[in-house]
């Protein structure tokens, strides 16, 4: 085969092993968006199919030579009604269908383990619960719903990850969330898909799904210490939340343990449920979420503390389940400096 | 296809009567109108009325446009392609609105 | 927009009538070259209403999230200076109108009059914003420029049922100034061109322009200046008059 | 391929082009730059938006080119990021936009309504100029070392994170915006009061329906474009804190008034394009368009549908779940008009005596092209697909598909179809047949190879993209290579017609709009006298009862 440019050779060769129509599947969504993919796909070839038979058949048939006299037809209420209907109905199909697929996509249920994720240009930070820190990369479990709870700490980026078929937006000041279950080991590509500015395309990291073995000794391996409620909760006393939120009836905030979840009443009457995002958002802007029965008196905690760390004190009062930590650290009015001394201790109030 | 007759060709049907000439006094009563509506909702602002401070506050400022509309900007007399084009605009400003809030009071808690 | 519109609009005329000057050559009669001028105005109108709809949109939406920031917000803004442009703008609507009425009944000494009389409640009208900006400007209420929230974290003298605002949403007054300067940006600047354009038809008026049958133009710029007069009385109760009673 | 042509020169040796018409009734540099002629216009807005077509072109190519490797070697990310906003800027704002309504709607329009001209020349000359100073201030920024938002202009980033020309960018876009509010400003006048006596609504070609349509468009959407790009420029230079979420504002704010104009730009692109089509297919078949008032109504359908959906670019943004239920159900909605106009363009062809010219063939592209372009907008506008599909290279085929190959294959169908009226000369047809052959095989190989890339996965305004997708991206490189062709090889035969190309008469296609039935080029007030309307559109019957009178009084 040397007769063929070296260029051009691999080139060919890239084209044959390189050859690919889809993505892996390897998500539990995939396979469905595929089949709705494959249905749009026949929807399509039938349409333009049928387009290009009439203009090729008419142009056969009536060109000049065969007919040289046009005959003048007005139109017909019958076949604009059939072709209204018919896209419309498929239209229709198409749309239902979609919206069944996205709501799975975006409600994630509600046994899924959660992995934060924090964008910033140009890089991607991925924070495990367990207080593993990966750097444009994700190692998750299979056979496992995994939950990704995303903000950004700048502009507007997109977390792609092709094979799973999944994406969402990642947004300044909010947090967007998306899930997944993966189905296959293996390496997949992991994508910013919002221009973000200057290193956009370089925005890419790898998604390693494993097995759930392969996993636990990933995350023993590569843990940093502390596990993210553990940061939080040195967070929580070092900013002085225990002093109001310490549970007790007297107290000035209201009480945190096994608030997220629920749902709570607001001053203005609404009800809200309690999520990470709205965790999130009272610690930054406590007045547009005041907690009916409490004074108005939280300050905020704006410019005070990172992404990271609001992660980290959203992540420690999601698993708050008693007081009995908070308040010992009132009764001693002990600021923990230190990190929590017996990890076991740690773990009586965090669940799993 | 019917052959329209010469006269259906030539057919001009004035879309605007000749100039309608609004007199003086009625720009009068509603520059007298239009002022007693300011000092209204001016005055209604420090009165506690809930939430229907704002719409009495909207309501009036509506009321002041339309009177302009209709009589300082002529639309009462004039043809009703400008009457069109006029609710046409505010049609388009309140599907902006609308569409908007279908995103605005649905999102998971109020705000973002 | 919708497809009455089309269905009802009958073919123009094109009778022959005797050619008058200012009559362009692609126009069959004076009578539709009036009409098309005049639709064109309107339709222009139809784009200044999306152009204020969009920050209509974004007032509406933040005022909905921000309430109390935007009631601190408003309070700061003196009530005498809108209220009394609000007046002063009514009046020039006023006059404007006259004007027009004087242009139709060709009356050149009464139409200089209320044109003059426009241009300076026009300006007056400037006058007393550029003086509130000024304010605005001393009482460090400029956001991006020149902000500090100070005064929305203790009680505003003028309003003592009013509880400073917290940090948080003090901050968010911001909003409330990005966009109070925003929408009264735009609206000076209309007013800017309003009052240049109406110094030139002054001129041209004075000169005996519109007083001989012709008036479209005056007429047009009548339309101009009313809806200008428009967005103004929906700013003032958006801007000044929330929650006054507090 | 047919040899049969309708065509009809008049004995090239004896014709001349006419004495007096709108080219050579002044001369010089200012009775063109001072014009208030439409058809004069048109040529100024034809020129100028070749060349910043292309500009944009070059852009396309580097773009392209950069592709060609995995790595971002030709040029780097920072350059590549400024190239592709600057191909985005200047291709929806500069051409696309204005492309088919300012250049043939603006020579046509008038002619086709029986008028002598817009209602308002010199506000149709006041949109060229600013037009061209919209060019300047786009060109200032790339000049001046470029800007890299994107067109899209996306806060926070275009606010607060990028060091480049986006002031100037914006600016420039804002107006342009307004040279195309001036346009269809006009157009919207225009149909409404000049029409001839006896045209009324439903003898109108559907041209003039679908620029009406387009118009609308036109007029209510860019002003709220126009506001965004100010409170952005706003944002950026002063700081004032609508879109930005330090300050409370909220970005999605930004996307929700963005798109609002954004996607009814859309339809202002490709609306003009159907008009074009409509004319095209229906000369060439020599028959009435079949369902004349779907048709219309279909262009009116589309514009007022377009306002309803903007939000379907935003569902992977954080809008609310409930709120992209409703506009993915309205995006649904608004697909079908396109589909109702397609199934008539085809049905028009039933029947008809049909001939191939080269407006036909890129009719026949579009129709093709537009199909698939329309049904992978079905895809995108699906919920579920969405979310996979969008923010890459599937997005960026599929709007290639509906912008370049719907509306970049109508103009120049519209430019061979009104060459002849607007120079008196006739394109050299074996060549244009080619530019057309190539242009559509260089486009499907361009874009086609895209929707695979997007479905792999491979993200838009990449600079550099894993080894495994450059097959793809080869192919597409190889086929821009044979598109750039196709776009040349118009822009070198039309400029040898316009002195060599043969006479070509009032009406060579034999078509039946009035401004068939003027002399090519036409007089500057386009009729001797104003021509009294009694035939609908599209009625051969009529033209041949007229063309036998005119032999009969003639010879």
């Amino acid at each position: 085969m040397h007769f063929i440019s070296p260029v051009l050779w691999q080139f060919l060769v890239n084209w044959l092993t390189h050859f690919a129509l889809f993505p892996p599947e390897a998500s539990g969504i995939a396979p469905d968006t595929d089949a709705l993919y494959f249905f749009l796909v026949l929807i399509s070839v039938v349409g333009l199919g049928v387009v290009a038979l009439l203009v090729v058949l008419f142009s056969v048939l009536y060109r000049q030579e065969r007919n040289p006299e046009a005959t003048q037809i007005e139109g017909s209420t019958l076949l604009e009604a059939t072709w209204t209907i018919i896209p419309l109905a498929l239209f229709m199909v198409t749309f239902v269908w979609g919206a069944l697929l996205y709501f799975r996509i975006y409600n994630p249920p509600t046994n899924a383990m959660n992995i934060y994720i924090v964008g910033k240009q140009w890089m991607w930070k991925a924070e495990h619960p367990g207080g593993q820190h990966e750097i444009d990369a994700l190692h998750v479990p299979i056979n496992r719903p995994v939950q990704l709870t995303m903000i950004s700490q700048d502009v507007f980026h997109s977390f792609s990850i092709p094979a799973f078929r999944v994406k969402r937006e990642v947004i300044p000041g909010r947090y967007s969330t998306v899930w997944f279950e993966a189905t296959k080991t293996g390496t997949y590509h992991l994508f910013c898909t919002q221009y973000c500015g200057t290193l956009h395309s370089q925005m890419i990291g790898e998604v390693v799904a494993m097995t759930p073995e392969d996993y636990e000794r990933w995350t023993a391996g590569s843990t940093s210490g502390s596990s993210l409620a553990q940061n939080g909760e040195r967070l929580f006393a070092s900013l002085g939340c225990a002093s109001c939120h310490s549970g007790n009836a007297d107290a000035h905030g209201p009480n945190l343990a096994q608030a997220y979840g629920s749902k709570l009443q607001m001053a203005n009457g609404s009800f809200v449920t309690v999520d990470d995002a709205f965790l999130r958002d009272t610690i930054l802007n406590p007045t547009m979420h005041q907690v009916a029965g409490y004074a108005p008196i939280m300050p905020t905690y704006q410019g005070q503390i990172s992404e990271e760390g609001l992660i980290d004190i959203v992540e420690y009062i999601k698993n708050l389940n008693s007081n009995y930590r908070v308040q010992q650290t009132l009764n001693t009015s002990q600021v923990q400096t230190t990190a929590p001394a017996a990890p076991s201790a740690g773990q009586g109030m965090v669940k799993q | 296809m019917s052959e329209p007759t010469q006269h259906e060709v030539l057919d001009t049907e004035p879309t605007h009567h000749a100039t309608h000439i609004v007199s003086p006094k009625v720009y009068g009563v509603i520059f007298a109108s239009l002022l007693f509506f300011t000092g209204l909702t001016v005055a209604a602002s420090y009165l506690e009325l809930g939430v229907f401070n704002a719409i009495v506050a909207i309501a009036i400022a509506c009321i002041k446009a339309v009177l302009v509309i209709l009589f300082f900007m002529h639309v009462k007399y004039s043809s009703r392609l400008t009457k069109l084009t006029v609710a046409a605009g505010f049609f388009t400003f309140f599907v902006l609105i609308t569409m908007s809030l279908t995103d605005y009071i649905s999102r998971a808690w109020g705000l973002w | 927009m919708d497809s009455q519109a089309i269905a009802t609009q009958p073919a123009h005329g094109q009778e022959e009538h005797g050619h008058p000057p200012y009559l362009r050559h692609h126009f069959a009669t004076v009578e539709q070259q009036r009409e098309t001028a005049s639709f064109g105005m309107w339709l222009f109108l139809l784009t200044e209403i999306m152009f204020f709809g969009g920050m209509f949109t974004a007032y509406m939406i933040y005022r909905n999230w921000y309430y109390p920031a935007f009631v601190a917000g408003s309070h700061q803004l003196k009530i005498w200076a809108g209220t009394m442009n609000t007046a002063v703008l009514i009046c020039s609507s006023f006059t404007m109108a006259m004007g027009v009425h004087a242009a139709e009944i060709r009356k050149r000494s009464a139409l200089l009059r209320w044109l003059t009389l426009t241009i300076l409640l026009g300006t007056v009208f400037l006058g007393i914003k550029a003086y509130e900006w000024h304010d605005e400007w001393v009482h460090h209420h400029v956001p991006g420029l020149n902000f500090s929230i100070s005064d929305f974290t203790h009680v505003d003298p003028h309003y003592l049922a009013d509880k400073p605002l917290p940090p948080d949403m003090a901050e968010k007054t911001q909003v409330y100034f990005s966009l109070y300067f925003a929408m009264t940006g735009m609206h000076a600047l209309h007013m800017i061109i309003g009052v240049s354009i109406l110094l030139i038809l002054l001129v041209k008026a004075w000169g005996g322009a519109y007083t001989t049958g012709h008036m479209t133009t005056i007429e047009n710029f009548g339309l101009y200046w009313h809806f200008v007069d428009i967005v103004w009385i929906f700013l003032f109760p958006l801007l000044y008059l929330i929650s006054r009673h507090q | 391929m047919s040899t049969a042509t309708i065509v009809k020169l008049p004995p090239q040796e004896t014709a001349r082009l006419p004495k007096r018409s709108y080219l050579n009734n002044e001369y010089g540099l200012m009775s063109w730059l001072l014009t208030g002629d439409h058809k004069r216009i048109a040529i100024l807005y034809l020129i100028s938006i070749t060349f910043f077509f292309f500009i944009g072109g070059a852009m396309a190519g580097l773009i392209r080119l950069e592709l060609l490797t995995p790595q971002s070697d030709l040029m780097a990310a920072d350059t590549y990021n400024k190239v592709f906003s600057m191909h985005g800027i200047i291709m929806v704002f500069l051409f696309l936009v204005p492309s088919v309504p300012a250049t043939i709607g603006n020579f046509v329009l008038p002619i086709m309504v029986g008028a002598k001209d817009l209602a308002f020349p010199k506000i149709n000359l006041l949109s060229w100029y600013l037009y061209i100073f919209a060019g300047c201030f786009t060109l200032a920024a790339l000049v001046l070392g470029g800007v890299d938002t994107g067109w899209t202009f996306t806060t926070p980033l275009s606010t607060h994170y990028l060091n480049t020309h986006v002031i100037t960018a914006g600016i420039g876009v804002f107006i342009a915006g307004f040279s195309s509010i001036f346009t269809g400003l006009n157009f919207i006048v225009t149909v409404h009061r000049m029409r001839a006596p006896g045209m009324t609504w439903f003898r109108l070609p559907l041209f003039v329906w679908s620029h009406y349509a387009a118009s609308i468009l036109m007029v209510l959407g860019t002003p709220v474009l126009a506001i965004t790009l100010v409170l952005v420029i706003l944002e950026r230079a002063i700081g004032i804190g609508v879109f930005d979420p330090t300050k409370g504002g909220d970005p999605l704010l930004f996307q929700h008034l963005f798109w609002f104009y954004s996607h009814p730009a859309v339809y202002i692109m490709i609306l003009p394009g159907m008009g074009v089509i409509s004319e095209v297919i229906s000369t060439f078949s020599r028959k009435r368009v079949f369902g004349y008032t779907a048709v219309a109504f279909s262009s009116v359908a589309i514009a007022v549908f377009g306002f309803f959906v903007w939000a379907h670019h935003m569902f992977i943004m954080g809008v609310s779940n409930y709120s992209a239920l409703v506009f993915s159900l309205l995006t649904m909605l608004v697909a079908v008009p396109s589909a109702i106009k397609i199934f008539n363009w085809a049905a028009t062809l039933y029947k008809g005596s049909i001939t191939f010219e080269t407006p036909m063939l890129y009719a026949f592209g579009f129709m093709g092209l537009f199909t698939i372009g329309g049904l992978t907008g079905v895809f995108l506008g699906s919920l579920g697909m969405d979310i996979h599909l969008t923010e890459t290279y599937f997005i960026v085929a599929h709007f290639h598909f509906v912008m370049v190959g719907g509306m970049l294959m109508a103009y120049l169908a519209g430019i061979h179809f009104w060459w002849p009226k607007m120079t008196g000369r006739m394109y050299p047809e074996a060549l244009s047949k080619l530019a057309a052959l190539v242009t559509f095989i260089g486009f499907n190989l361009t874009f086609f190879p895209q929707f695979v890339l997007g479905y792999l996965g491979m993200p838009r305004r990449y600079a550099a993209y894993p080894p495994e997708f450059q097959v793809l991206n080869v192919l597409s490189t190889a086929g821009a290579t044979v598109l750039g062709i196709g776009y040349l090889l118009p822009m070198l035969y039309m400029t040898w017609s316009l002195k060599y190309g043969k006479i070509a008469g009032s009406n060579p296609w034999q078509a039946t709009g009035l401004e068939w039935q003027i002399q090519s080029p036409p007089l500057t007030e386009n009729f001797v006298e104003t021509p009294i309307v009694d035939h609908e559109a599209y009625d051969y019957e009529w033209l041949a009862h007229k063309t036998q009178h005119e032999v009969q009084t003639v010879g």
